[in-house]
Formats: C-alpha cells, structure tokens, sequence
C-alpha cells in the first residue's frame, strides 16, 4: 500500500496500460514535452518516446476524430483534453461518431478511445473554463462516464476504462489532482458501474461523485456533530449508474440530497433524483433535494463562484432540511 | 493490351453495378421499400471505381453519406448493400444504418458517416494507426466540395499534413452542394488550391475517363504508401440526380444536365471496350451478368428478414448495457 | 382566424419581423435559393433580396458564430440550422459565446438571436440525424429553449423569440411541419414560458412539448375510453418552465406521466421529475414516471426506429400504471 | 516631423502603460489578489497599440485571453482593466469576468474570449454587421499562432474571404502556443500561406518597430474600409513572460528570451524619441505620468467594492430569469 496523489495515480494508470500493451498511446494537447499541463503525463515522453506520447495542436476536434479513427481499426487511444471545457468543439465527435460507429456499423466496429482530464471548476477561471460538462455526455447512449473521487478509484477505473472496448468519458478534477489515497501496490482494474457507500449513515443519504464526494463527507462530519447520521455514496460511475446501491441507500434513509457541480437544470443531478423518486416511492420521507451549481455562467469573482459552487455549508442546510422533514 | 482489356471491363461492370443498383433502389424508394435520405451516386461511378482500383485490398477508405458507389467498388456484396437498404437484418449494417451508413469491415470500407466533414478527421486517424504500426496501408478519404468550408476538413487535413500521414484526400467536386453551387460557398474556385496553406501535394482534373481516376490518384497513392505523405485531389464530377430523393434540382438547368449525360464516363467506358475490341459478345454477357446480380439483390433484399429489437442493446455497447 | 400549417406560421413570424425591424435577418445553409430544406423560408428570398435572406455554406459553427458576433453589436439574427442534429459542430459557439458574453462582459453586451431549425427524429434517417438536442440546450444558463407544438404558438412565440434579447433556442420539428392549426390574423408575439392546458382531466396528467403533446392528446382519447381522464400539460417553453401550470396539474391529479423524445438518461425529462416530485410531493400518489427514446442511438430500421420513439401505446400504458398506482 | 514624435511618444506612452500595468498585476497575483489565469502580453505590446492607431474610434477589436494589451490601446482605462483583475465590482465587466474577459464596448473593445479560435467567427459577425449596415466600420480580430489549426480559424476566415467582410486577421505569432513551438503544431512555418487557399491579401513581418506595425496594418485597414476586403496578417513576435502564471518556459532558452529582449520594441520606441529629439525631460514626465497612472489603476482596484450576489441573474439574463 502507497499513497499516491490523484495525478499520480492516473498517470501509474496510463503507464502501467501502456507497458502491458503496445496499442495504447496518449494524445493531447502539452502532454509531451511540457509534461502535461496539470502534470498528469510527467515523464511519460521520457518513458514511450513520441510515437506513443503525442502533442498535439489545438485542434480538438481533429484529435478527438483521430483518435476515433484510430480505435476503429483497433488501437486503444487515450487522448486527454486540456479541460473537458474544451471539449466542446469536440462535441460532434464525441455524440456522432466515438459513441454511434457501433450501432452505424450494426456492430462491425466497436471504438475503444477514453477521452479524459480535469472537469468542473478550477479556481477563478470564469465562465469559458468552469463547465461541469459530464451532464452532457452521460446522456449519450454508447458512452460510458466515470467521475472518481479518490486516487485508487482513479487508478483502478482508469485502468479498466483503457482495457473497456467501449469508448469512455473520463471526468479528473483540476483541484483534486494533488488529493493523496492510499493505493495498493499492484491494483488491477476496477470493475466500471460500482458505486461506494464512503460513510454509514442512518438519517439521510448523500449522493455524490468526483470532487462533490469530498464535500459530501465533510458536511457528513458536519452533520454528525448536530446529531444527523449522514450517508456518502460515492457514485463513481454516472453511466452506468449503480441502480441497486443508489436505491438501497435511498431505502435506507428516506432521505436523499445529491450534491453535484453541474448546473441545476437536468442533467445527471436531476437524472438521479427521477431514479430515487421512482424505484424508492414507497420509501421517501421527503423529495430528494439537490445542491447544485447556480444556475448562471461562473463568475471570475472569488466570492461570487465560491457562492455558486455547492460547498459544505449549503449541502449540510439541504441535508438537515431533509432530514428533518415531517419532524419538526 | 487483353490485360488492359480485361482491367477496363472490370472497372466497367463495377460502374454499371453501382449505376443499376441505384436505380434499383430509387425505384423501391418509390414504392416506400427503402426509407429515409438516399442520396444516389449517378454520374459519380468512376471516381470511386478508379479511385479503388488505385489500392490495394488491404487499404482503408472511407467517405459521406453519398456512399453506395464506394462501398460496390471496395467490394461489398450487392445483396449486403440492397438488404441494408431495406432496412434487413442481412444488410451490411444489419439494417441499423441504412443508406448513408454503409460500413464493410472485411473489405475495409469504414464507412458512410451523415454530419459533413465529421469523418475527414477520423479518416486521417486511420491513417495514422497505419503509420503507428507500420503496416503500409493507404486510406482514402472522400468528400463533397461543400465540405471544404467545415472545420472538420480543415483539422483533418492540418493534422495530416503536420503529421504526414499516409492518406489521399479526394473532394468529389459535383458542383454542388445541395442546392448551391461552389461559387456561392467557397471564395476560390479551384477547391485544390486549399493544398497550398498546409504545404501538401494536390491534384485537380474532370472525370471522364474511369483508367485517368486510376492513374491519377495511384500517383498520390504511391505517395502515401511510400513517402506517408498526404495528398488533397479535387475531382471534377457531376451528379445526375437530385441532392437526395426529395430535390427535384431545380436550381440547374436540363441543358447543363444534359451536357454532363453526353459525357458520362459509364459510356465511354463502354465505347472504349466496344472501339478497342471486346467484343459485343463478351458486353452483352457482363451486362446481362450485372441484371442478374441487381435481380438477385433485389429478391435477396425483398425476402430478408427485418432485424430483431433485441439488437439494439447489443450494437449500443460491447459487453453489457451501460445505463 | 386562419388555418396555417406549422412552417407557414414560422414563416410568417419571419417574415413580419423583417418587415417590422430591418436588423432581423435570416442565415443559414438552403434557406435562400433552394426556398428552405423544409421549406419553411418559401419565398423569403425573392421579398427581402440576398442581403437579408442569407444562403450559407456548411459551416455552422461559423455562421453561427458571425450570428452570436452581428447580435453583439444590435442585429437580431435569425441562424436556421437545416437540422438542430447539426448544431453538435456548433456547440461550443452557442455554450460559450451566445450564452455567455453578457455575463463575461459583465452585462456590457446581449445577444439578441434566434437558433431555429428542426429537432428530433424525422423518418428513418438514422442515428445522426435524428437527435433531439432539446437537453443540451435547456441545461445551460443563459439561453431560453422553445418547443412549441401548434401552429400558434409556432408564430406567437417565434415574434417573441425575435424580439427577446436574450439567445433563443427554437425547436422546431420536421414531422409537425405540415400540421395545420387556427391562427388569429393579427397574432402579436406569445408571452415566453408559459405552458398550456390542452386538455383538462382528473385522473393523470400527461406533460409533454413539440410532437409530442400530439401524442399525448391522441394518448388521453385512448385512456378516455378506459375511463380514464387525463390532463396534457403542453409546455410549450423548456427554459424558462412554467413551474407554476406544471405544480398545479401534478398536485391536481397526482400522478404524472412525462413524454419526450430524447433519451432517457437526464434531460428535460428528469428536470421536469425532479421539479414535480419535489415541488407537489405531498400531492404524489405515485412516482412520476416518463416516457423517453428507448436509451439507443436511432435504428435505421423503420420498426425498430418506432420501438424507440414514444408511440401513443407506450404513453397509454405508462400512464395506466400510473393512473391505477395503489388503485389496484 | 514634431507631430510624428507626438504621435510616436503617445505609442510608446501606451506601450509602457501596458507593460507596467501587467508587471503590478504580476505583483498582485504573486500577493494573491489576482486569481485564476493571467496571460501577460509583455514584450507583445507594439502589436495592438500599432494597429490599433490604424483605427478610427468607431472600428472595433477583438481578441483572445491575452487581452490586457489590446482593451488599453483601445482606451479602456487603466482602472477599469486593474479593478477587473482583482474582480471588483468597477472592473470593466464588473468582475465577473477577470484576465480573460475585458469588455469595453464604449471603446468597441469586444472582448477577450477563452476558448481557442472560438472569437474568429464573432469578429467575422462584427464585420458581417457593418457590411450589412454600410456602417464603414473595420474589425480587428486577433489571435495567437497557435489558433490557426482549429476549425473556428478556417470556418471564421471562409467565411470572410466569401462575402468579402471589412475585416483584418491578424495573427500574432509569438512562436509559442503554451510550450509547443510553431514546428510542431504547424505543416507550414509561414502562417501567411494559409491566406492563400482562401484568395484573400495576406502580409507577414517581424515587429520591430512600432510605427511599422502602424503603417502595415493600415494597409490591411484601407483595404477593408474602402474595398470591404479581408487580409490575413501574421505578426512575429515574442512574449517575454510564460504562457500564464503557472508556466515557468522551461521550453525555451534563456538566450533565445535574450535575444528577443535586445530587441524589445518597447526599448526601440523610445531610443527613437531620444535620438530624434523628444528630449530627456519630456520622457521622464512621461514616464512619471505612466507611474502615476498605475499607481492610481492599483490603489483604485484595492479600494473598490466586491460585486455583490445581485448582478448573477441580471449578467445572465435581460430581463427576469428564465430557469
Ligand atoms: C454539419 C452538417 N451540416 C449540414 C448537413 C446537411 N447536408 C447534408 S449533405 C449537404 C450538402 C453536401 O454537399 P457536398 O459536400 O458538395 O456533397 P454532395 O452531396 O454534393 O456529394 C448538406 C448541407 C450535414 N449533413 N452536416
Ligand atoms: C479550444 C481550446 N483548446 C485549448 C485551450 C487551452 N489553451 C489556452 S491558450 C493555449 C495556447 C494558445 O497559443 P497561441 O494561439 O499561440 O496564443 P498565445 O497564447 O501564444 O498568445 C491553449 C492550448 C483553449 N483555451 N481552447
Ligand atoms: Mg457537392
Ligand atoms: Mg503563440
């Protein structure tokens, strides 16, 4: 067991995948030379030479189809967007060719590209670079999206997302890049749909992934110190979703928040909120309430994207409010 | 000289092929046998005959929806063709794609995509999983000249060209692009010159000759095999019907059609058999072998089966459903 | 009072627009010389001159973007996408410019313009061409999203989208294009987000937008005949939503039944579940169930792609199970 | 004469405006007071303060995340730009949109934009807009080398080239995006070259000289007012600072920085005042002037309020939310 930051996790991933088979490489944009903008491939070219590390120009939608292309006829890309906020001049590739040339094909083909990197806010980016964009992709039949939270689930569901024949949206998180976890020493990969329950709770269920589970657990703590036993699922797959652990946590409490970064309308906030409220009717207390994003482009303003962001103080006055529903 | 003989007949049964399916196929359409846009190739058979009879089988291509032609010339079946056009479990998409997605994996057709100059960037990453591995394969990619104006082709060709990779990018140039003609879409005529601001090699001629197809995008194929070096070839064509089933082109005129009819390279390459010596014979024979072939797809078609729902899920994802 | 079908009604509101403000234009590929895809631009060309009825190249992300930048400076665009499936190569355009720059700019600028074309399936045009967009779009903040299903509101609400200064999603749909419908002679602009009872009933409220509130009304005549009565909800605006109309027909009935096209997984559809399971949960007898594509990329095939759309039968059944829920 | 020295010591009075400006804002960010991105544009700054004096007032500019430079030449003031960085509710956009975001539209200062390529389409708009108005506006868009392969480039420029919008593109080729160099994002190493599948005007040049950026975009602008043609120019220059904060340029060499340093045209500027008379007094007052004027920028920006909660829904929406 070592303990890994996040970055570092990811990157064992990519490496490890790429020891173990010669028709997996990274493209992207800084991934080479200048090491990867957040770092994450530091020491990859040094290590796979530039047939298998590949800088790319700015040109996502031309790498993103590359990569399509390339995964058609059998090569295992890993082509990483400098934020998934510039992903979305990429977006026709991603809804019409990497997730539909199985179906087009009536199954001749199959696409297994992972598309990843840091999703959701970083720190005072503004508007163009702040998107929590998975609701976006976890829509699209064809594509499976992972949005880990800890540094083995990065490892582990990477590893498995490169060995997936599908194509997969991977979701990092700028500000979690530097979280430490422990990680086992030769972790293998990890089966994709498996939601974790983080912390036991009896009054109320949490539902989060990626940075949110973090916050999740903080206000979990919070809440303890009121009296209010709070449960973490971390979903760590959006698509698919763990059905069963979502609904048996719902049914545990009656009580459900789900916190996600995202904005309010739709999306996969409001996509779990349906599946509680339909498969664990008979057991709900209270509506499921969310915590998300405000429903405005994000502000440069420090204080003002602090307020837009769900933080710990706004998710535990949902939780309380939840759980305290019909009791007071 | 027979050789030659040979060669040329092939190249025509192909077109002839192409050209008697299609109508076959516009006149199920009719009857609402096939569904959906068809966007017939009618004019066009040389281009993609020449073009595959530059290649060797191992070779990629890879195009629009305006695909039937491409797909008969790399070698797909006339019954996988027909059936998918009718929507039939035994098509080559097993009816999932219909006729803007004909795909045919074994023989390397990659496929016929729908959104214009999405498939340019993934042609160039086929090609560039060629030059990955080594394995000295060429792709082609084809497109319609109304997608010069679309970042997809501009990013594919620059990262080509940046990366040199082993393709042939070749714009079917039928002068329009639905209803507009280039001149009121692009600000330069002769859609080659676009070669110049990635510094690659290009090429530009008018169909006339099936055998010039060939001999002309052989030489960029050459290129790419040998030296992995791009090549964008605009070719001049024309496209005898409407855009696709529900344009009546009424934006051309019949004399202007009527000019192009004169010059379809189909009869030339008819005539050229006939002048050089093939035989009335042997003509008659190749086209009474191509009726059969159409008959049968047809009949092949008209009594497949539909595909099962059940294959929705299994086409959606490898392995299990993801939801 | 006249009888117009729905494309004609669209080109009327164009067309008195024009005639009424000289900086609204129309742009976009085939709406000049061709008369339209779809015809709805007919003769729009030969009234207004070139200058401003503007045939295109395929370039949307272009053309949209010169929409989003002739806005910024006080025209009012009118960007036809010959269908909305085309919109994926202009996404980053409408995500990040037209929704944003008031924001960015700190309200210096606004973008009055109008994104208009056909949305969802049409007939066997497989899995590229038969997107509903409608989710992508009603997520973002910053954008109004439209979907009207009659006639009517085609044209009342196409002069307040001209109008309105804010970007405008107009989603419109290729199998309503001929349907007809009453339209007064002098139809001012229809106020945006308000939705409309089409139909009263007690028993199960139907909600639904576009085509498919068509679909719904056939629905309620089928479930009439079992005795069962049900109300459509027609909401006519996706963004904003008339949270109001839509709280009162769920808590009136409750048991609600939500039918649209897009695939099932987030989207309008879980919007408008979690809103209703949240804002008249005291008023639930049942969860809100929906109705949605089949979670596939659009088959070819012409049974299989009618497996996939909602039909009437699929929404009769759903609503049964709802209507009986806890009756039985 | 005289009046050319006054016009040339009002170019390098901007010039030094900007720089200064940019090295306090360094300083505040090292403090903390700046956050998110902050991309200096020093040893660029003769670019936009050149072409912007080949403007009218009424022309309008646009531009990318580098955008300090260009909003001062254009006459937003040095408090407005500074209260933005530090996000303060007197920022030109009210600091909600930071580095990346300056808008002045008073100034027809467009704004900076994040996304890569993404406003080349919105200027070819603004263009679109004074064509159709007959307005005799000019547009400038500006950009970094590194944008010229994304789509956003080719569908803004096509589109410019085809219906002749009054518009310059000026390309200012720094020879890095982020760390990669022009040789390994780029098949061609003259930007310019892209000009010529377009068929549009195109010129290319060092920046040296403040007055020369001046006088060759000038030509571009006359062009486009009087013709109402559009001309891709690339300017080579060199940015003295990383990509951002976060970049310590370890992709360059110190001697390749110095070099470039030697010939800083901030430094050219006002040799040539000296030399040609303007007078060692004249200059001090100056610069004093230019300390004045950022000492003032920052003590505004420390004092001014926050923004306050209220301006989300009204920046998001013209009149009432829609959610
Ligand atoms: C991105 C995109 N925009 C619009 C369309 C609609 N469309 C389909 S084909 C076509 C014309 C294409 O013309 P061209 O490239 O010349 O090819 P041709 O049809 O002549 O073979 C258009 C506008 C599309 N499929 N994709
Ligand atoms: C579409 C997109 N992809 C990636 C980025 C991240 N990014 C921001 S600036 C930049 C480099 C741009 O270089 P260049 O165009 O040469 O301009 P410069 O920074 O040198 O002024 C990159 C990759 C982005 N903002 N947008
Ligand atoms: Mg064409
Ligand atoms: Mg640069």
């Amino acid at each position: 067991m070592r303990t890994l930051r996040f970055r570092e996790a990811l990157r064992e991933a990519m490496t490890e995948e790429m020891d173990r088979d010669p028709s997996v490489f990274l493209m992207g944009e800084e991934v080479g030379h200048y090491q990867g903008a957040y770092k994450v491939s530091e020491g990859m070219l040094e290590r796979f030479g530039d047939k298998r590390v590949i800088d790319t120009p700015i040109a996502e939608s031309g790498f993103a189809g590359i990569g399509v292309g390339a995964a058609m006829v059998g090569l295992r890309p890993i082509i990483e967007f400098m934020t998934w906020n510039f992903s979305a001049v990429a977006f026709d590739q991603i809804l019409n060719n990497a997730a539909k040339v199985r179906q087009m094909s009536g199954g001749q083909l199959s696409c297994p590209i992972v598309f990843r990197g840091p999703n959701g806010s970083a720190r005072q980016v503004g508007s163009q670079h702040s998107h929590a964009m998975e609701h976006f992709y976890a829509t699209i039949p064809g594509l499976k999206v992972l949005a880990p939270a800890f540094p083995v689930d990065a490892k582990g569901l990477l590893k498995a997302a490169i060995r997936d024949d599908n194509p997969i949206v991977f979701l990092e998180s700028e500000t979690l890049y530097s979280v430490k976890g422990e990680v086992p020493d030769d972790l293998g990969p990890t089966e994709i749909g498996k939601a974790g329950i983080v912390r036991e709770g009896a009054d109320v269920t949490l539902v989060a992934y990626s940075r949110m589970t973090h916050v999740c657990v903080e206000a979990a703590d919070v809440l303890a110190r009121e009296g209010i036993s709070a449960e973490v699922v971390d979903l760590r797959s959006l698509r698919p979703l763990d059905e069963d652990t979502l609904v048996r946590a719902a049914r545990k409490t009656g009580r459900c928040v789900v916190v996600h970064e995202g904005w309010p309308y739709g999306g996969v906030g409001a996509e779990i909120a349906d599946r509680i409220q339909r498969l664990a009717f008979d057991w709900l207390e209270a509506p499921v309430l969310r915590v998300a994003s405000l429903d405005v482009p994000m502000p440069y303003n420090r204080a003002l994207e602090e307020t837009c962001i769900p933080q710990v103080p706004r998710v535990v006055a949902t939780a309380r409010r939840a759980a305290r529903r019909g009791r007071d | 000289m027979t050789v030659d003989l040979e060669h040329l007949a092939g190249m025509y049964r192909q077109m002839l092929l192409i050209r008697r399916l299609e109508e076959e196929a516009a006149r199920a359409y009719a009857l609402g046998k096939i569904g959906g846009f068809l966007h017939l190739y009618i004019g066009q058979e040389a281009v993609a005959v020449g073009a595959v009879h530059a290649l060797q089988p191992d070779d990629c291509v890879i195009t629009t929806y305006r695909d039937h032609g491409l797909a008969i010339a790399k070698g797909m079946s006339a019954r996988a063709m027909m059936a998918e056009l009718y929507g039939k479990a035994t098509g080559c998409s097993r009816g999932l794609g219909g006729s803007m997605h004909m795909f045919d994996v074994e023989h390397n057709m990659l496929g016929g995509y729908g959104i214009v100059g999405g498939h340019i960037p993934v042609a160039a990453g086929v090609a560039f999983a060629s030059k990955y591995r080594g394995d000295g394969r060429v792709t082609l990619c084809f497109f319609g000249e109304g997608a010069v104006s679309i970042g997809g082709f501009h990013e594919g060709v620059s990262l080509a060209a940046l990366w040199k990779l082993p393709i042939v990018f070749v714009c079917e140039n039928n002068e329009y692009s639905m209803g507009t003609p280039l001149s009121r879409s692009m600000s330069v005529e002769d859609v080659s010159m676009k070669a110049l601001g990635y510094g690659i090699d290009r090429d530009r001629f008018f169909v006339e000759d099936v055998v010039e197809v060939e001999q002309r995008i052989g030489e960029a194929v050459s290129r790419a095999r040998s030296r992995s070096l791009p090549t964008l070839i605009e070719v001049r064509t024309y496209r005898f019907r409407g855009h696709s089933m529900s344009d009546p082109a009424k934006y051309r005129t019949q004399a202007e059609l009527d000019e192009h009819k004169r010059r379809d390279p189909l009869h030339k390459a008819k005539d050229d058999l006939a002048r050089d010596g093939y035989g009335e014979a042997r003509l008659s024979a190749l086209e009474a072998s191509v009726e059969e072939e159409v008959a049968d797809a047809v009949r092949f078609a008209e009594e497949s089966p539909e595909p099962d729902a059940s294959l929705l899920e299994s086409t959606t994802y490898d392995g299990p459903f993801a939801a």
